[in-house]
């Protein structure tokens, strides 16, 4: 790991919390926000790749833990993490690291809807189960309760997942920071 | 934005960082299985009592519960429909009761200090071959980078604007994305031009 | 014309900008003075990228406050630091921009861009990254890709910071050429000397005001 | 000492710098030539920050390419945007910096960056956050953050950027005050008219090399 890996880590680590000026709009039932910041571990996965990416967030997490209010609406601290949230909250380092290593897999010939399917695989398919099981635990709704309340999320993760794409394959061309894996 | 700090010299200012964000790990841990009423009203109140001590005003506590207080009747209201109203106000009260902890180490503590405290914290891992340096080096760099991407996004905002388009999100973020890289390439080079790590490839 | 009235601006509890009004009617006027004297922050409120936190900024009669993108759509500027300014990835897409957003036609956009290019010496480059050209190359695109909207009046932030002598030669001809207003901040004196009128900046106050000759003394003056 | 010898470079399909060698051991050496033409690279492979495509680069007889920390060790960098050499929050904080990566004591750090701030005109920001800084200021930031590493050889590269006549005086001072060597790139042909040695670049080539008032005469001739 080099500087200019540090680097980049932190660098997404602050896009992350600078995605916070958004204001965070919380759905009824499950107490989660809506939130630009999950599309900071699409981008960092994107991005960087699965080990920076993933890393960046860890950062971010860490930061947050500490106390800086950096979640949109200034809120930080350990008691985010042991609120509804914090399921979604911790997975996101996963979310990098998936979206990530999909696209180092397919790098070579990374267009826009392979993006946007890694994101939307990285960003919903794999975050859910575990944000939700986490708000099932902590409000004592059931998960399919839980579930159903989180539906709302869906809209915006769509959006999130596809400005994610487009940034991924312009910054794919211009400015390549992923190696696409050698092969024999 | 980054730093809620009030400076001040009450017994909770002069604690020092790592005791701090210890205790409030321990109690944030603690106050999980606190559920009755009372139990979680005095936690509350010793919470509150805390920000006096510490010279805060109930502005300051108002300020810290501000952005959570939609979460919090949400989640009370769906709380009192299932398990009914005790448990919906115990609830609230431990999840205030956090909140406010967690606002007090943020607000008598300067961010340098919480990240010294985290850059100590870390020292143990030096021994299991954890580079230390380079762990307080991100953490520096992602503060020093928050306003810095937020003046990046204000200054390419800006100049979208000034050249005659207003607000588009989606067109803000490849500009704001490559820029910022180009930045992060040109940052590494001035760190490492200052006497930083030893790899360079 | 633009008509400061009881202007002044601070940033949260710091004045940059103390109480004043002011016209400005010249064709070349040069703004100079020390570093965060105020300078970059007096331009902004021009085009109402900045909205002064009390009195009033008015372009041609818009209220900055109330019709910034009207003014906007009058007042084009150049930034300080070219990478700021730059906002696509490659030279001509970049220098396409502006003109997309006033709907003009492929073809037209087009030719302007080529013309754009040539204008300022830049046609080789019109394919390159613009985050690899070097500083001075950037300064030019920054520079191009304002002149090319055909503002009436032109900020221009230090615009010959990094250029090399050919061209500073170059900018310094095309802000004489041009038909527009010109509103000029620089450090760069001499590339001020034959304006129409100078406006002197010291520690957030607008404190001379006249022919560049005298501004010009009066800052060294300054400077001790 | 330094030494290239026979040293190019590319980036991709583009060669930047044609084959050369040199070698340089004047105290002040000014670098001057047109935008694009390959001074920043130059500079750059000085101290390992590029590594050459072919040919070698030697400082003191380290070669950069297998030993560029004991070469960045010995040559000090100020870049041409001091918004990419600010690595830290807060003003002192940042002066600190290479000095930690030094294993400097606390006290003789905070020592070291009082001096530093006061050498340079800051003392009253030490506290202040960087990014507030306006452009001069965060100028002065960089090159303090540098010279107070005490390297043996100093590069610049366009430090009166965006200065005005106060800090632009006090920076050429601080150089010619520099008990270091200094190589410096600028279009600030003033600031080097009394150096030792003056290189002027062209279209990636080393086209003249001699005294500064020579130098500026060929290049003024290549601008036409
Ligand atoms: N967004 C901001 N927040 C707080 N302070 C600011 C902000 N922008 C500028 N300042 C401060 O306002 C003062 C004036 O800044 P300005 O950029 O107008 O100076 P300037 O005259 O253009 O200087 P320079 O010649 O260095 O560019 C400076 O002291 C600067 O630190
Ligand atoms: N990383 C890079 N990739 C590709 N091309 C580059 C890169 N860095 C520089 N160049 C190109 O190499 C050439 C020389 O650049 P360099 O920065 O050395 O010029 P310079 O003499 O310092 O110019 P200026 O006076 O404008 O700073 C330029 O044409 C630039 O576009
Ligand atoms: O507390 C927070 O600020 C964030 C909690 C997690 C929000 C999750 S991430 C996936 C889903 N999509 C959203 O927009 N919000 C939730
Ligand atoms: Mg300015
Ligand atoms: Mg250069």
């Amino acid at each position: 790991m080099n500087t200019k890996d540090i680097v980049f880590i932190a660098l997404f680590a602050a896009l992350t919390a600078a995605l916070g000026v958004f204001p965070p709009f919380t759905l009824p039932i499950v107490g989660v926000p809506i939130t630009a910041q999950s599309m900071g571990a699409m981008l960092a996965g994107s991005v960087l790749g699965a080990k920076r990416g993933s890393l960046a967030l860890a950062l971010f997490l860490v930061l947050v833990a500490a106390g800086l209010p950096l979640l949109a609406g200034g809120r930080g601290g350990f008691a985010v993490f042991a609120g509804p949230g914090g399921g979604f909250l911790v997975s996101w380092i996963l979310v990098a690291f998936v979206v990530g290593l999909l696209c180092e897999r397919f790098w070579r010939n990374l267009g826009f809807f392979q993006a946007l399917g890694i994101n939307i695989l990285g960003g919903i398919l794999v975050l859910y189960p575990i944000g939700i099981a986490w708000i099932s635990l902590t409000t004592g709704l059931s998960y399919v309760e839980a579930a159903a309340g989180s539906l709302g999320f869906i809209p915006g993760d769509l959006i999130k997942a596809a400005i994610a794409a487009t940034v991924a394959v312009t910054v794919r061309k211009s400015y390549p920071l992923i190696e696409a894996p050698r092969r024999a | 934005m980054i730093s809620a700090y009030r400076p001040g010299t009450s017994p909770i200012h002069r604690l020092a960082a790592g005791p701090k964000m210890a205790a409030l790990a321990l109690a944030g841990t603690g106050l999980f299985f606190v559920t009755g009423l009372a139990g979680t009203a005095l936690a509350l109140a010793v919470a509150i009592a805390l920000y006096f001590v510490a010279g805060l005003t109930l502005r300051d506590i108002w300020q810290v519960l501000r952005p959570l207080l939609i979460v919090m009747l949400l989640l009370v209201l769906a709380h009192a429909w299932l398990n009914g109203w005790e448990a919906a106000f115990a609830m609230g009260m431990r999840l205030a009761a956090l909140v406010l902890l967690a606002g007090l180490v943020t607000l008598t503590t300067p961010s340098s200090a919480i990240m010294a405290a985290i850059e100590t914290g870390l020292q143990p891992l030096a021994k299991l071959g954890v580079d230390v340096e380079k762990i307080s080096l991100a953490l520096s760099l992602a503060l020093r980078f928050i306003p810095l991407i937020a003046s990046v996004g204000a200054e390419v905002r800006e100049a979208q604007r000034a050249r005659g388009l207003d607000g588009s999100l989606v067109a803000l973020a490849v500009p704001l994305l490559v820029r910022t890289l180009k930045m992060g390439e040109d940052i590494a080079d001035a760190i490492d031009a200052r006497g930083f790590g030893s790899t360079r490839k | 014309m633009i008509r400061f009235s009881g202007v002044s601006h601070r940033f949260g509890e710091r004045e940059v900008l103390k109480p004043f009004s002011l016209e400005l009617a010249e064709r070349r006027i040069a703004v100079i003075g020390a570093n965060g004297s105020g300078k970059s922050t007096f331009v902004r409120l021009i085009n109402g990228l900045l909205v002064p936190t009390s009195g009033s900024v008015f372009v041609d009669g818009l209220d900055t406050k109330s019709d910034g993108k009207g003014v906007r759509g009058k007042v084009g500027f150049v930034f300080q630091n070219p990478d700021n300014q730059i906002v696509y990835p490659v030279v001509e897409e970049d220098l396409a921009f502006g003109l997309k957003n006033r709907k003009l036609s492929k073809d037209e956009i087009a030719r302007r861009v080529e013309t754009g290019l040539a204008r300022f010496g830049l046609s080789h480059l019109a394919k390159e990254q613009t985050h690899r050209l070097s500083g001075g190359e950037k300064q030019m695109v920054a520079i191009a890709g304002v002149t090319i909207l055909e503002p009436e009046i032109i900020i221009f932030d230090e615009p010959t910071t990094l250029l090399d002598l050919r061209n500073k030669r170059r900018v310094a001809r095309t802000i004489s050429e041009l038909e527009e207003m010109a509103i000029v901040v620089t450090h760069d004196l001499d590339l001020v000397a034959e304006f129409d009128r100078a406006l002197v900046f010291d520690e957030g106050g607008l404190v001379f005001d006249g022919k560049p000759f005298d501004a010009i003394r009066h800052y060294e003056g300054l400077m001790g």
